[in-house]
């Protein structure tokens, strides 16, 4: 089954969460970022150009338009390339791992996938972020030495910051497979 | 609450402790608050001639600094040759060394322990040293600008007058950085002069002034106050001379500088007594009367 | 826990059979390696599971029944498989089957001994997970796990679930190793690597490598004995061989060559990599070397350039004594000491006119020179590099001279300065407390103090510009100097047979796993498809790097700043001092 | 001291005392505040206010109210932690200037402080310490936010040099709009109300208190050969370590049987050295550094005479705690000591060495003819006196009073201020209240409160930490926390 829904970020800026539960024990959630509007690329794009006319009036050096312009595309591409992050997927298995994907607005995926061997715990905790206080979802990996211990705290979501509303639905879901997780590796 | 407190409480007093629960609400405010307050426990009476007498001191330095203007002055102009100040130099520092042991009978030799051998060292250093150099100082500010040196030399003479040790224990006194800025000033102003004699002569002349001088009006002012104001006078009316042989006007205002130090802010400093007003309580930090230095010693 | 089944996509499509495989009970997973195809006789399947296992000593296992429901009518074939489950006992018995009409598919994971009913087998829920066997055997995870014992592969469950699988396909190569044509008594299906035959020229290298390693090892111990005699222990060697860079470029070169050809064969699969770096970057440097040399040699460029060399190291120098006369002058109308100032002057034009008299003195040996020095090319482009700035570094030896005297200078001067102005503020250093006291001077110690402190205030200028000058020509030299190191530090450390396996068969470097979810329907196992998540080239780079030979100034920039202002000397290469700190 | 259990539970309750509150707990059970403890010291550094601050906060979360602190972050401590009883903690990543006081440029605190007003549903800040300049930051938005103040002085202040005059100008700006003001004793409040020039009528005296529980006597622990005198303060000028190294040798001298146990650390240690190295009293006087609070009691109850050389002190708590253990209390006649203990239990002399050495001796000659009471019976008598429940109570009161009354409309407070603080420095805080103002109008724009998350609440009625409710995500993760890019 599969339902949408939408949140929030810390912004106020609106984001779809999409829930797919292949099977009691493999859910997916992926949290879907605005695209990016035209009205801001446009912005930069002239205060850019209106930059480089201005200094072409200075100067009467055809460069600087050149350079202006190769300026926005190359940041424009890097920009797409590996800043802006349209879409990020927590996909949870039971008794496999946790596959968290983000991917960036030109389609390059970057995947990390922990194995549930080393996974302590989901958590949702709080932060100091730039000048606001955050909830965050994250995962506490095991330390290798003592397993009580905590060795890393794995954020998830970190480029879309959801709402509280949000990260709690994730959460519960989680720690359902958790919980059935912890039930059964524990009997056999 | 605190209607009921205060009548079922009518009887029972206010005291000032913490330790037992009075019938009062916290911000219960006493008849008896602020009783403790004084105003001005330590403040002084000021004698107004005694105030002027202790202004001397700064006449003094003023003076000091006002006469090796002019001796300067003198020397650039080139009327008045440097061996005839070496002279006279030399002559009033053996004056003034002889007058330094006969004041008080050679206590404070005896107390600092220092013998004339000692003396003579330092002044064969002074003299071999400034003779030296005195070609370098020649040739040192030639290159940099004439009002730059001036206004450095006044710079350093203003501060050579800011620091110096008025006998008053302030954190920015400092005798000593007061005298290097003053030699700075003279090595300064020497080196503008036309020929490394009168530099050598300049800042001979420098170190009596700013440095042996101070010395000799402390022990006259200690042991002997009434010859101490009748040097300062002198002092200053030589000084006004001085002065006025090269501008009348600045020898005007001089006096009037002298006159309204000497006079003018004793008698302000007495009146602002008056408006004086420093609280003082329980709340103050009690400050150690005795010292507690001869344990360690 | 929900069962995880491991099957090999190219066995997707294999007929009906026997899953042989392992079984991982600590996370439940069932590892399927091959598929036996009908007809065998089970005792030679034991016997050839057996051997497998004696062979990988990973525990092998027959995991239950596969049937391709495309061939057989199903009826007859399910007792069957029903019937094997006996033959083979299994806990639990995996039945896999694939619909003719669905592509879906159905799995059954079926406990016989469960003590509450005997006879009704229970089920639980199992999860499909198809993995490309080739890829998973080549792959090698990273960070590498450390393989607890290879004594019995059983104990490999206390390492990740994933690595387990991984270890395990890796190490039941000899089953995918197995002649094709030769028919064995039992028919397996599964990834099958191309024998012996499909590869001869890298038999072949594999044979001939050891004899040639001997060879070229003995050589280089040659070399090195050669390079290790006590001739050039003797006093002045040692010092120049630490300043040239070209020796050190040689030493490190030499190290590579000697831990390439070593004969003992590399353990990890790391050090192998390793290994194969250095051999690559030490091909394409010498490739480069004598591109280099054949352009150099073609059309007598040496003869151009050591005719161009002299006038160059003339100009230059007229530049400096033009410089020189200018600082004599007032330059930018600073206020400078004349005095001073033409003693300085006179000095370095002294230092100028001797330079080039060296210069023209050696002038007519430059070429046959040069031409030697392009021979070296030979050796690697590094080398001719190092040799380069080692050439611009004599070359420059003045502007050095002029440095080291005005640094000196200037550093006496800053800290007569600081001192002093302890002095005149009244104040003194004081080393046990390391901190600045108050201390009462004496009138003679004052006087003197404040004198020498004028004085310096105003030759300080004079000093600091000239300084100032020689040292930006210095930093100038520096420049270039830092910028072939650069060079010759990336053709050093690139680890470029990583870069090129990463580039051409990603999967062979694995940062981890990924799933991805296949289309399912409900009621039917989950299939999830494994592939492999590729090292990302930062960490390819940095893993696989090469340790340079640090022969380039570890300055922060801070502490460059600090040093020119204190006039410190500022050196190119490491200083043996910095070694310590 | 501050992870050491919640809060002083050694009496049942301190009501019964108190003519003004009969049975407290049960009638002034009024609704629940939600309360902002704003200050730069806390725990990890140690310390009156510190201790002050974390037993209040737990004594009110017990009485149902919630709770957060704010300061700045120590070291790597930055973040949000949760302390016993769910006390939540915000470490704010400000930069600190002067000795753990942070710079205040009174505007770069705002957003994170009105961020968290907002999250938290805070209704009362409730600042610590004139020395902090976080909490005079804390109550100059609060007021332009429009929230409820209330102050803690916890120190004295002469009137005499520049920097005090300074100060106390500051304090006047920052109090002249406060609800309320709390200080620890009636000098203190004497010395704030002229400080800050305010109507004694909004300034509530509410001692200190200690943990009864914590400082028991424990007689078997001192050797009756020899007599013992305790001191136990930072050694630093303003507590009279000076007066301490004069005292040493003097009765020293005099009684060979008189042992010093000195606990704390601090500048003047030196001073206690040398005297120690001058006259050989190495077997006699102990230095035993920097103290854990926990730590305390051990070295108090070795003693028998407890010395306070202080020169100035608002409350001192030393003395209560060695009372409290039992020892008889010798100290200087400065602050608010006098009203701190009773006669009989301590001995007040002039901050003079010959007048302390004369009250030693008196306590020395009493202890040696056994004319003190028991140890024991001066913790009974001493443990009724301060406990953190009783100044829960009346902060309480306080807070009641001050949610009752309304908070000056921007356009008043700026006619306080300009009315109250004289021409010049009135018209400059006007000016930058005006300017905060604006700076929050632009947040509100920026972030309008409707997208601040409502934090989840760890204390007070709806406390998911009191009764643990399943699913909070109240997890405490002391180690790691996100932190701002700096």
């Amino acid at each position: 089954m599969e339902d949408e829904r939408t949140f929030s970020d810390i912004c106020g800026g609106r984001l779809a969460l999409q829930r797919r539960y292949y099977s009691p024990f493999c859910r997916e959630f992926c949290l879907n970022c605005p695209r990016l509007s035209l009205r801001s690329l446009t912005a930069v794009t002239c205060t850019v150009w209106l930059a480089a006319y201005g200094l072409f009036t200075l100067w009467e050096n055809s460069m600087i338009l050149s350079a202006a312009i190769s300026i926005t595309l190359l940041g424009l591409l890097g920009y797409l390339h590996f800043v802006k992050i349209d879409q990020e997927t927590l996909l949870i298995i039971d008794s496999l791992g946790i596959q968290m994907t983000s991917s960036y607005a030109s389609g390059k995926e970057s995947t990390t996938f922990i194995e549930m061997g080393k996974v302590k715990d989901v958590v949702i905790n709080e932060a100091i972020y730039m000048q606001k206080v955050i909830y965050y979802l994250c995962i506490l990996l095991k330390d290798p030495v003592e397993p009580h211990m905590i060795s890393q705290v794995v954020p998830v979501f970190q480029s879309a910051k959801p709402r509280l509303d949000c990260l709690i639905e994730v959460y519960r879901s989680c720690q359902e497979i958790l919980a059935h997780q912890k039930a059964t590796s524990t009997s056999p | 609450m605190c209607a009921q407190s205060i009548t079922s409480t009518k009887e029972a007093k206010w005291q000032k402790v913490l330790y037992e629960r009075q019938p009062f609400p916290d911000n219960y405010v006493d008849r008896r608050f602020l009783e403790e307050l004084r105003k001005n426990i330590y403040a002084r009476k000021y004698q107004y001639w005694a105030v002027v007498f202790e202004s001397s001191v700064v006449i003094q330095q003023l003076c000091s600094v006002c006469v090796f203007v002019v001796i300067w002055w003198y020397m650039d102009e080139g009327l008045l040759a440097p061996h005839w100040l070496f002279g006279t130099g030399l002559a009033s520092s053996l004056m003034g060394y002889v007058l330094f042991d006969l004041i008080d009978g050679g206590e404070g030799r005896k107390k600092s322990g220092r013998t004339r051998w000692a003396d003579l060292k330092s002044a064969l250093v002074f003299v071999a040293f400034t003779y030296g150099f005195s070609p370098v100082l020649k040739t040192l500010t030639e290159s940099v600008s004439t009002d730059t040196i001036y206004a450095m030399s006044v710079f350093m003479l203003l501060g050579h007058l800011i620091f110096f040790d008025y006998g008053a224990n302030a954190a920015i006194v400092s005798s000593t950085l007061s005298l290097n800025m003053a030699i700075f000033a003279s090595v300064c102003l020497a080196s503008r002069l036309p020929r490394s004699v009168h530099a050598f002569v300049m800042v001979t002349f420098a170190i009596q002034i700013f440095a042996l001088w101070p010395m000799l009006q402390k022990k006259l002012k200690a042991c002997t106050p009434r010859s101490y104001v009748g040097v300062t006078m002198l002092f200053a009316f030589s000084a006004l001379g001085g002065l006025l042989s090269i501008s009348a006007v600045g020898a005007i205002l001089f006096a009037l500088l002298l006159v309204s130090i000497s006079c003018l802010c004793p008698f302000y400093l007495i009146r602002l007594q008056l408006f004086k007003e420093n609280i003082h309580g329980p709340w103050d930090e009690a400050e150690i009367k005795e010292d507690l230095s001869r344990f360690l010693s | 826990m929900v069962l995880k089944a491991f099957f090999p996509t190219c066995c997707a499509s294999a007929d009906s059979g026997l899953l042989v495989g392992r079984w991982v009970p600590e996370q439940s997973s069932a590892v399927v390696l091959a598929v036996v195809h009908f007809p065998f006789i089970p005792i030679q399947v034991k016997e050839l599971l057996a051997q497998v296992q004696q062979a990988s000593r990973v525990g092998m296992a027959v995991l239950g029944t596969w049937c391709h429901r495309q061939q057989e009518p199903e009826e007859s074939l399910g007792h069957f498989l029903e019937g094997l489950g006996t033959i083979f006992s299994h806990e639990p018995w995996l039945q896999l089957c694939r619909e003719r009409g669905s592509k879906f598919w159905s799995c059954k994971a079926i406990h016989r001994q469960v003590s509450a009913a005997p006879d009704v087998p229970s089920e639980d829920q199992v999860m499909l997970i198809f993995y490309d066997q080739r890829k998973v055997l080549l792959s090698q995870l990273h960070p590498p796990t450390v393989v607890s014992d290879h004594q019995d592969g059983d104990t490999m469950a206390s390492t990740g679930g994933l690595a387990v699988v991984f270890d395990t396909v890796a190490r039941s190569e000899v089953l995918f190793c197995s002649d094709q044509y030769d028919e064995g008594p039992v028919r397996l299906s599964h990834w099958q690597s191309e024998g012996v035959e499909a590869s001869v020229l890298v038999e072949l290298a594999k044979r001939a490598s050891g004899p040639v390693c001997l060879l070229l090892a003995c050589l280089l111990s040659l070399i090195s004995a050669a390079s290790g005699c006590r001739l050039w222990k003797l006093w002045p060697l040692p010092f120049i061989r630490s300043k040239l860079s070209t020796c050190e470029q040689l030493r490190h070169r030499l190290d590579h060559l000697t831990l390439v050809f070593s004969t003992q064969k590399a353990q990890s699969p790391a050090q192998l990599m390793r290994k194969a770096n250095m051999l690559v970057s030490v091909l394409l440097d010498v490739a480069l070397g004598l591109m280099l040399l054949s352009w150099l040699h073609s059309s007598n460029r040496i003869g151009q350039l050591a005719d161009a060399l002299v006038p160059v190291a003339d100009h230059v120098a007229e530049e400096l004594q033009h410089l020189l006369q200018w600082l004599m002058g007032a330059p930018a109308g600073l206020k400078m000491n004349r005095a001073l100032d033409q003693v300085l002057g006179r000095f370095f034009l002294y230092h100028i006119h001797l330079w080039i008299s060296y210069i023209h003195l050696m002038s007519p040996f430059i070429e046959r020179i040069l031409w030697h020095v392009g021979l070296s090319a030979c050796l690697g482009l590094t080398v001719a590099l190092s040799i380069l700035s080692d050439i611009i570094a004599l070359l420059t030896f003045h502007i050095y001279c002029f440095y080291v005297y005005g640094a000196r200078l200037y550093c006496l001067k800053i800290y007569g300065l600081s001192s002093l102005w302890r002095l005149f503020r009244g104040k003194k250093w004081n080393v046990l407390r390391q901190r600045v006291d108050s201390c009462s001077y004496n009138l003679d110690q004052l006087f003197i103090g404040t004198l020498l402190f004028t004085i310096l205030v105003f030759l300080l200028p004079t000093t600091a510009l000239y300084y100032l000058v020689f040292t930006l020509l210095r930093l100038l030299v520096v420049t270039v100097q830092g910028l072939i190191h650069l060079l010759v530090d990336l053709v050093n450390t690139l680890p470029l047979y990583s870069l090129g396996l990463r580039l051409c068969r990603p999967y062979r470097l694995a940062a981890g796993v990924k799933f991805r979810v296949l289309e399912h329907e409900v009621g039917r196992p989950l299939r999830l498809l494994m592939q492999i998540n590729p090292l990302p080239y930062s960490r390819v780079v940095h893993t696989y790097r090469l340790p340079s030979c640090g022969c380039h100034p570890k300055h922060s920039w801070g502490s460059l700043c600090r040093k020119l202002f204190f006039g410190e000397l500022i050196y190119p290469w490491r200083q043996g001092g910095d070694k310590q700190d | 001291m501050a992870c050491s259990g919640g809060g002083g539970h050694g009496q049942p309750s301190s009501a019964i005392l108190s003519p003004v509150t009969p049975g407290s707990l049960s009638t002034s059970r009024t609704r629940a505040h939600s309360i902002c403890m704003v200050s730069d010291f806390f725990y990890p550094n140690m310390g009156g206010v510190e201790s002050h601050i974390y037993q209040l906060s737990q004594c009110l979360i017990e009485r149902g109210h919630k709770v957060i602190i704010v300061t700045h972050a120590y070291g790597n401590r930055k973040g949000i932690r949760y302390l016993t009883n769910g006390l939540k903690v915000y470490y704010l990543p400000l930069k600190v200037m002067y000795n753990q006081s942070t710079a205040t440029t009174l505007f770069h605190s705002l957003p994170l402080l009105r961020y968290i007003f907002v999250r938290e549903r805070v209704t009362i800040i409730h600042s610590h310490s004139s020395f902090s300049a976080m909490a005079h930051d804390a109550l100059f938005h609060a007021k332009t936010m429009g929230l409820q103040t209330v102050f803690t002085d916890h120190s004295l202040f002469g009137f005499a040099d520049v920097s005090s005059v300074l100060t106390n100008k500051l304090l006047t700006v920052s109090l002249c709009d406060t609800n309320h003001i709390i200080c620890v004793s009636y000098t203190s409040k004497e010395n704030t109300v002229l400080r800050a020039a305010l109507n004694p009528e909004i300034v509530s005296v509410i001692p200190n208190a200690v943990d009864p529980t914590d400082f028991t006597p424990d007689p078997f622990r001192r050797h009756d050969s020899v007599i013992t005198i305790v001191v136990v303060s930072r050694l630093v000028y303003r507590k009279g370590t000076d007066l301490l190294s004069g005292i040493i040798p003097e009765l020293c001298q005099k009684y060979p049987d008189l042992n010093f146990i000195i606990g704390g650390e601090g500048p003047k240690r030196i001073i206690l050295e040398e005297v120690r190295e001058r006259y050989q009293l190495h077997d006699r006087v102990r230095l035993l550094g920097a103290l854990e609070h926990k730590d305390v009691r051990n070295v108090l109850v070795q003693g028998h005479i407890f010395l306070n050389t202080s020169l100035t002190e608002a409350f001192c708590m030393a003395i209560v705690e060695a009372a409290s253990c039992g020892l008889q209390v010798v100290s200087t006649r400065v602050g608010g000591i006098p009203e701190v203990l009773p006669e009989d239990l301590i001995i007040l002399c002039e901050p003079s060495v010959k007048s302390l050495c004369k009250g030693l001796e008196k306590a020395i000659l009493q202890q040696k003819s056994g004319a003190l009471p028991a140890p024991e019976n001066i913790h009974n008598i001493v443990k009724t006196f301060y406990t953190w429940r009783n100044v829960a109570e009346r902060t309480e009161k306080v807070y009641e009073r001050v949610s009752g009354e309304a908070v000056l409309p921007m356009d008043k407070r700026l006619d306080r201020l300009i009315s109250h603080c004289g021409p010049v420095t009135g018209y400059i805080f006007a000016f930058l209240a005006v300017l905060d103002y604006l700076l929050l109008v632009f947040l509100r724009w920026m972030t309008p409160d409707s997208i601040i998350d409502v934090a989840m609440d760890a204390t007070g009625p709806s406390g998911a930490w009191t009764h643990q409710n399943p699913d909070t995500t109240q997890r405490v993760e002391n180690d790691e926390v996100l932190d701002t890019p700096r």
